[in-house]
């Protein structure tokens, strides 16, 4: 295993960067495994079965790299089974509870439209592994957005029903949707160094395809009002600790085991 | 009747029947049942894995379950459409699933209580499947034949990861081969009863025969199982929970004990340990998706009214 | 700690029957302290704190003679917190899922009726700490029967709504009370030793409360049909192995560690 | 007017009011207003100690918590009937407080989001809210100062299990202590805010004061918070986040910064980390219970009608 250091950024921010990409995967792909078998329809029993399975196979890239970079031989599962609420770096949007369908699939827009803008811009970072790992995402990450998107506009143009669900999902997770555009220290760090883009930089587009989706489908942009965040520097939601009892279970109760 | 000879004399001679011929009402109605209850299964028994995706105890084996488990959606996917050929349609069969006139497997109605049963899911409950299903890939009917060709090869993917979770975990702690060797007990006979009661208590045998929906008789296949299935539990140094089995060589295969046929018949009466939450979350999951259903539903005329009225204006 | 063998009875069977009552304990006022917030009047949530409060109190006592007479230095603590599901021995009935407030209230009806003639039985228990533990509890169930059995009478005979849900859940929970009537081999070793009840010899008793209390309640009693058992031996349902992973989680993550 | 002048000058010498005296009907109002808004947070504030009752990491640990969200429960109806004798009733309350008309202390938008929040809470939270109930036990109601002795003597209780539980923490592994500090460094700022703005910028304060339903200037019981917490955190071994914390030896206190008061403000205004969830699970558990408290109401009449029927047939 090369643990090659990346020698002109702060490793911290590195390492604190490859979190956040790898626990926004693993914690989405966690809520939209929580669906199996319960999708109002089999075809989105496979198609969330499918992007969950992408998500997942992200994770096992960007924490293999974390490990790998932070150089104490932590593995990709190491990092997803062993560590507590603080330590995970995803933005509070992918913790949201699935609630119905409508608001998993306005979840699943809201941060499929800014994870295609994000992978797009690593592909061209100075670090060839993000570059490599950001190439591969992005395919799938396009085709999960296709999909998010044709729904979201399908039903909200849909019945008085599904629009109305459709518009209290987008009201509902609207707040959690800033934190994706904040930089911190860390942020600036990889921006500097051209390993990855400022998060601000990718608000204009996010906010282009987010506009014209919610217009197509009959639904009012909300005002940016006030936005919650906090997960990427590890203060979570209340779900959280949820989440990783039932996710990490296994690694807890039989600990060294190998499966 | 001429026209059900001629029919029967097809069959005889190994061709397929394809969905715009003459068939037997019978014929017609045995398939339907048999296709969708097999349909029906797949789709029930995403929810034993899907327990377990959540709680998968690494990352790999995290997306393995994932695949498998979209696997069997995909293949409740092909099922539906063979027996649509049929004339019946896919909301028909989930009507009959949700008002409890058809049936799944019995199989999914017991719980998944640790992650040794995903393995065991795999290496018994697909292995059994598949043992039926093989020969469904020569049944007379050529879309349900055709489907069950792609359905047994992902099957078989299916058996060697399941095994590969529990010979992963054999050579783990005392405490994870305790998991594997509590996984068969709970798991062997069910799996033995999925072959269905012994062939003199079945119903539809013979006429299935005749008509190569059905090839081999369910003591047959057991039978089968059973060979295959001893060696591997001794390979994974497991105790198959069966006080009767034993080696026979004079008929080259193991004698073994009965399953509890009374328990086989209140698990398909309804009174498993999961019927109910079973059917109740398939229920569930269709119920409150009518307005997701109804909203595309919905668009799709907006979508059309619109098309019309562009090409009207144009 | 004494740790006196009890000479005239097979101790894992006594081990064993010492584990079922904690577990039931356990498991139970787990599943009632969900509610904590949530329930539909103050005063049940009052109350239910109340009745979790009480079967926390007996668990204490009952794993803490389990362990006790293990004689291995395993504390109330340790059984609670770091068995897995296998491992447990309460019935399935404590283990249903919450459902509506008339569930919870009717699972705690079928539950309290059985817990107080166990309990009242056990007082006259050949060993002496059992027989304590026993006095203690049995003033405590005798409280939490006379508050269930009220509620499901006035619930029974209160709105078309009211009756119809607590029909419900009476029809869904019936199958999980045969579990309670069903002596095993450790069962029959207790009764034998005079140390407690057959469980059979509690369920003329059973019938009498339960059937007044439904009559009253103007609710059918369901006939005894196919029995779901398992708890008793370690089998349990698929909820069992979330409810241990989210009580055992801080045990779990942090070996060692005290409290 | 003389009546109200007679009032106030009963309440200046000391007198309680009781519950059928004439009052002011900005003094019932103001009293409605704040025992109501102390009842619904004693609701409310079930909720985030509640999320961590079954996983409290001991049993022992776990029965104290159920005990101590079964006395907040009790203190909310003790307040709630004491509301009552000024003329509201509980549900009416309940009603302002679903419609958001109503508050409730905003500290319990805040999520507890590790063990460690629990003894922070108790500690500082309860800390806090001692500091201001202490002198409403002299408030000039007398339902409400009554209400206030017995709740604060199990406030007491609880804030000295709250440190308990962190004593214990921050002497056991370096992961607990971390937990501890990091429940320190998320409870501070928001338990200052507990006492409200500065009194510059206090709504209420003034008549409220004059009245006896307020004793103490927010910014008073501010600094002796402050005085009382800091030497508690040091016992503890932890960092109170707070780089303008100095000991003033003329003042005799310690000096501190503000409260970042805009985000006080958003959390009022209902953009705190937890107002959408605390609310909704309020309204829910109160929507969900409308058919368990009809059907007690149904029951009652019925056994009424029954009685009557029995009196007048005997």
């Amino acid at each position: 295993m090369s643990s090659a250091p990346f020698p002109t950024v702060d490793q911290a921010a590195l390492f604190e960067f490859l979190l956040r990409m790898g626990d926004n995967a693993l914690i989405l792909g966690h809520r939209l495994s929580e669906w199996c078998g319960h999708a109002p329809a089999l075809e989105e029993d496979i198609a969330l079965a499918n992007t969950a399975l992408d998500l997942i196979g992200q994770t096992q890239l960007w924490l293999g790299l974390a490990g790998e970079m932070e150089g104490k031989g932590r593995t990709a599962d190491n990092l997803a089974y062993l560590r507590d609420a603080t330590e995970f770096r995803n933005v509070l949007l992918v913790e949201r509870p699935n609630g119905d369908f409508g608001k998993t699939l306005m979840r699943q827009f809201l941060f499929d439209a800014w994870h295609l803008s994000m992978l797009q811009a690593l592909r061209s970072s100075a670090d060839k592994r993000i570059a490599d790992i950001a190439e591969k995402a992005a395919k799938e990450v396009a085709y999960h957005l296709d999909r998010s998107r044709d729904l979201v506009i399908r039903l909200g143009d849909g019945t008085a029903e599904s629009h109305r669900r459709m518009r209290e999902a987008l009201d509902d997770l609207w707040p959690y949707t800033g934190e994706l555009f904040i930089g911190d220290a860390a942020d600036e760090e990889l921006a500097a160094a051209g390993l990855g883009p400022a998060p601000e930089s990718l608000k204009a587009e996010w906010d282009g395809v987010v506009g014209e989706t919610l217009t197509e489908a009959t639904l009012k942009k909300p005002a940016d009002g006030y936005m919650q965040r906090g997960g990427k520097r590890g203060v979570h939601t209340e779900h959280m600790g949820f989440i990783l009892a039932e996710m990490q279970f296994l690694q807890r109760a039989y600990p060294g085991a190998t499966w | 009747e001429p026209q059900e000879r001629a029919f029967q004399e097809r069959i005889d001679a190994g061709q397929k029947i394809e969905p715009k011929e003459w068939m037997p009402e019978g014929y017609r109605k045995t398939l339907v049942r048999q296709i969708s209850q097999h349909a029906h299964s797949e789709i029930v028994g995403q929810l034993p894995e899907g327990n377990w995706i959540t709680r998968a105890p690494t990352l790999e084996r995290k997306a393995i379950l994932l695949a498998k488990v979209q696997d069997e959606a995909g293949h409740g996917l092909y099922l539906y459409c063979a027996a649509e050929t049929l004339g019946i349609s896919r909301d028909e069969m989930y009507e009959q699933l949700h008002c409890g006139k058809a049936k799944y497997s019995s199989i999914f109605n017991y719980p998944t209580l640790s992650w040794a049963d995903i393995g065991a899911i795999g290496w018994l409950v697909d292995g059994a499947a598949i043992m039926n299903q093989v020969p469904l890939q020569r049944c007379s009917y050529g879309p349900y034949a055709r489907a069950m060709v792609r359905i047994c090869k992902e099957e078989s993917f299916h058996q060697r990861q399941g095994f590969d979770v529990l010979a992963k975990m054999v050579k783990g702690t005392p405490a994870q081969k305790a998991m594997v060797q509590d996984a068969l007990d709970r798991w062997w006979w069910p799996s033995l009863m999925m072959f269905g009661p012994s062939d003199d208590a079945s119903v539809h045998s013979a006429q299935s025969m005749a008509w190569k929906i059905k090839q081999n008789s369910n003591d047959e296949l057991r039978q089968k199982f059973v060979d295959q299935t001893v060696p591997q539990a001794d390979y994974l140094g497991l105790t198959v929970p069966d006080p009767e089995l034993k080696w026979n060589e004079a008929k080259g295969g193991y004698d073994f004990g009965q399953p509890d046929w009374k328990e086989f018949f209140e698990v398909i009466a309804g009174n498993g340990p999961c019927n109910a939450e079973r059917l109740g979350a398939r229920r569930k999951a269709w119920d409150d998706g009518a307005w997701f259903r109804e909203g595309l539903a919905a668009h799709a005329t907006k979508a059309e009214q619109r098309r019309t009225a562009g090409q009207a204006a144009g």
